[in-house]
């Protein structure tokens, strides 16, 4: 069985001196997605950040392509994106300009015209000049989901994508999680709300002792 | 027996144990010894009279200042390049010894400028980059003393020596350059000591006396540091146990 | 021996306030070091235990 | 390579034009420490003239200073700190865009206020030029030093005064060959020595500061 795209190995975290878990081991391939539960503080937010590598693990190691990521930091990030907490979006920057900046990271030349397809579909055509400021948080996460689909990484990490969204947003974050994995691309989510996604390749991740009532995964 | 076993912290809290009373008392004995030279062998200098005896400690305590800022800015880079928690530990445990030493260098020469030079504080090459040194010292304790993960205040405290040991020479040319009121190094390493051998003998004996001082305190330091830090072993819960 | 008396030794030449300060806050530095290191073991030691007994309930 | 710093760049002095309250304050600054000096000392021609390039510096440098604390703040309030890291650019680069970008907000205008305040402490022409020049080199030293000092305090409470305590130990000579080039050409002994030595400070600025600001960035992200 060639490498996982994904792999981790006997994974350990501690926050301070308090251990978050230890002997972790999954492995990820392209199509499927990983939904990352526990209680909160259980250490959900700080595996994804080892998986992205901005922090270092106590024990074992995140391989991609069979490679630790330690090692192959630059090549490993152009080919992953991480939307955390804070949606990485300046307020007194307008959408398009945050697009623009968000290109800028990856290193690729400005594509105005598929940035502004971007932020049209994902329902954002109205506010295209106006400062992230004035808008909604919903609104806001959308401009870092349009960043996210420009940046046409494999990997997505994807901290509580869904908290703050009305329903439409919701039903549109679940669209595009779908559309990524069936075009062969990876997903590790956390989540406390329910997912809709039929014919997708779950794999179900606890974190922590604290185990969460019935999540309705159809 | 190789070095790494010492290296855990476990087996370096015990073996830091048995040293601690050689290295204080062999700092006691060369103490005595050298305050015995610096006050009843060293003869009276003809010029400064009795106050160039202050010498004994200044000197010693300025070497040793800048002397323990470099061996922290080394276990701090060992630290950095081997992800070692011994390491950071000592780097730690160095600094309040540091900037202890510091201050003496500091307070000894402002008094013994003011019989030499008639003011208690000169702004002289030396004098001044021991103040700076003392800067730098007071900027890494506020550091880690600001963050609260252990993990981050080691490796930011590190950063911080490393770019403030390259400094320091430059920090010293250029006050040196900025103002050369001081008669020049007492002693420095390449030329011939310009005073009598017996006083140079005397702030050696006192040199290594607060070098032993220095180890044995870091060492009592870094043992309260490896408790801390090691809590939740079961070495360390036993140890707590036997005593309590 | 370098002093005519004890009186010669503490005067120094008239520099003795000069001399004994110095000395004397050397002094002064390295023995509040070690007390509070002292301290400070003591102190640890009794917060280490505390700790152990609060997650040992 | 080069998109991501300019990226950087432009992104930074769009917010930069978008808050111009921030930079106004800075100049600002600058202005009323100088001015505050002959206040202090008295307005005799002579006196200030002697105190002048020292006033000017350390005014310069605090009003630098000022600004420093918020070089990675606000990225790291919002989270686009983590994407900027997480860009497949290695961070020198990030931390010399910043650097950079913070010294052409906060440090030319700098040099363009200080000939008027160099009227104001009776500098000569030739004084003030000089001023200039050594500022020209000092201002970029400060940001480089204050990328550090950023990095390192990142999140800290109390950040702005713990970067300033760490950052200006390592300013001193900086600050010593700046004022110094100016005292040297109104003594009429030259500014050369002066002015190299603070070339040979920045260019060793320019070489440690960014790599250890990257590694203090990502020890801070943690």
């Amino acid at each position: 069985m060639p490498d996982a795209l994904l792999s981790v190995h006997d994974l350990a975290c501690a926050r301070g001196d308090r251990l978050l878990f230890k002997g972790m081991n999954f492995a990820l391939n392209s199509g499927e997605l990983l939904l990352v539960q526990g209680g909160n503080g259980q250490g959900k937010t700080s595996l994804l950040r080892l998986l992205t590598g901005l922090s270092s693990p106590e024990e074992g190691e995140v391989r991609w392509r069979g490679e630790p990521i330690r090692g192959q930091r630059e090549a490993y990030h152009a080919e992953m994106v991480y939307l955390g907490h804070a949606n990485g979006v300046k307020d007194d920057l307008n959408p398009v300009e945050n697009l623009r900046f968000a290109d800028g990271l990856q290193g690729r030349a400005f594509d105005e015209a598929r940035a502004i397809v971007t932020l049209e579909r994902l329902g954002l055509s109205r506010c295209l000049d106006l400062p992230c400021r004035v808008l909604s948080f919903g609104q806001r996460r959308r401009v870092a989901l349009s960043a996210l689909l420009l940046a046409g990484a494999i990997l997505w990490i994807l901290d509580e994508p869904l908290t703050g969204l009305d329903i439409h947003a919701v039903a549109l974050m679940e669209g595009l999680i779908r559309d990524h994995l069936s075009a062969g691309g990876m997903v590790v989510a956390t989540t406390h709300q329910a997912l809709n996604l039929e014919g997708v390749i779950v794999q179900r991740l606890l974190v922590g002792n604290v185990a969460i009532p019935e999540l309705a995964v159809d | 027996m190789n070095l790494y076993t010492y290296a855990s912290p476990a087996n370096f809290y015990t073996l830091a144990g048995r040293l601690i009373p050689w290295f204080a008392w062999g700092a006691g004995i060369l103490t005595l010894w050298g305050l015995y030279i610096a006050f009843f062998l060293a003869p009276t200098d003809f010029q400064q009279s009795e106050a160039y005896r202050i010498i004994f400690i200044h000197v010693p305590a300025a070497w040793m200042s800048m002397f323990i800022y470099l061996v922290m800015a080394f276990w701090g880079a060992i630290g950095l390049a081997f992800n070692t928690r011994l390491s950071f530990m000592m780097a730690r445990a160095l600094a309040p010894t540091g900037a202890m030493f510091t201050f003496v260098a500091l307070w000894t020469g402002a008094w013994w400028g003011k019989p030499m030079w008639g003011a208690w504080w000169v702004w002289d090459a030396r004098l001044t980059s021991e103040l700076i040194l003392l800067f730098l010292y007071v900027g890494i304790i506020a550091l880690w003393a600001a963050i609260d993960d252990i993990k981050r205040g080691d490796r930011a405290g590190s950063l911080l020596t490393l770019i403030g040991s390259i400094n320091v020479p430059i920090i010293y040319f250029s006050v040196k350059w900025w103002n050369t009121l001081h008669q020049g190094a007492s002693v420095s390493v390449t030329k011939a000591p310009s005073m009598a051998a017996i006083m140079l003998q005397g702030m050696l004996i006192l040199s290594i006396a607060a070098w032993l001082y220095t180890i044995a305190v870091v060492l009592v330091r870094v043992r309260r540091i490896i408790l801390e830090r090691e809590r939740q072993t079961e070495w360390v819960k036993a140890l707590l146990e036997k005593e309590s | 021996m370098e002093w005519a008396s004890w009186s010669d030794f503490w005067h120094m030449g008239g520099y003795g306030f000069y001399v004994w300060g110095s000395f004397g806050v050397t002094a002064a530095c390295v023995l509040v070091e070690v007390v509070l290191l002292k301290r400070a073991a003591g102190e640890t030691r009794r917060r280490l235990k505390r700790m152990q007994q609060w997650e040992e309930q | 390579m080069y998109r991501f710093l300019l990226a950087v760049l432009r992104r930074d002095l769009t917010l930069a034009a978008r808050r111009r309250g921030d930079w106004l304050i800075a100049q600002f600054f600058f202005v009323m420490v100088a001015s505050l000096f002959p206040l202090g000392v008295g307005p005799e021609p002579a006196m200030l003239a002697r105190i002048g390039p020292g006033v000017l510096w350390v005014a310069a440098t605090l009003a630098s200073l000022l600004s420093l604390s918020r070089l990675f703040a606000d990225d790291h309030r919002d989270g686009s700190l983590e994407h900027m890291v997480l860009s497949p650019e290695p961070t020198v680069l990030l931390v010399l865009g910043k650097s950079l970008a913070h010294w052409l907000i906060y440090g030319i205008p700098l040099l363009l206020i200080a000939p008027v305040l160099g009227l104001q402490f009776n500098l000569s022409w030739e004084a003030i030029l000089v001023l200039d020049l050594s500022l020209l080199l000092g201002t970029p030293i400060l940001s480089l030093l204050g990328g550090v000092g950023a990095a390192l305090t990142l999140g800290l409470r109390g950040g702005g005064v713990l970067l300033t305590l760490l950052i200006l130990p390592l300013y001193v000579p900086a600050l010593i060959f700046g004022a110094g080039a100016v005292d040297g050409v109104m003594a009429g002994t030259g500014a050369e020595a002066h002015l190299s030595l603070l070339g040979a400070f920045f260019v060793l600025s320019l070489m440690i500061a960014p790599w250890i600001a990257a590694a203090a960035l990502r020890v801070s992200l943690e």
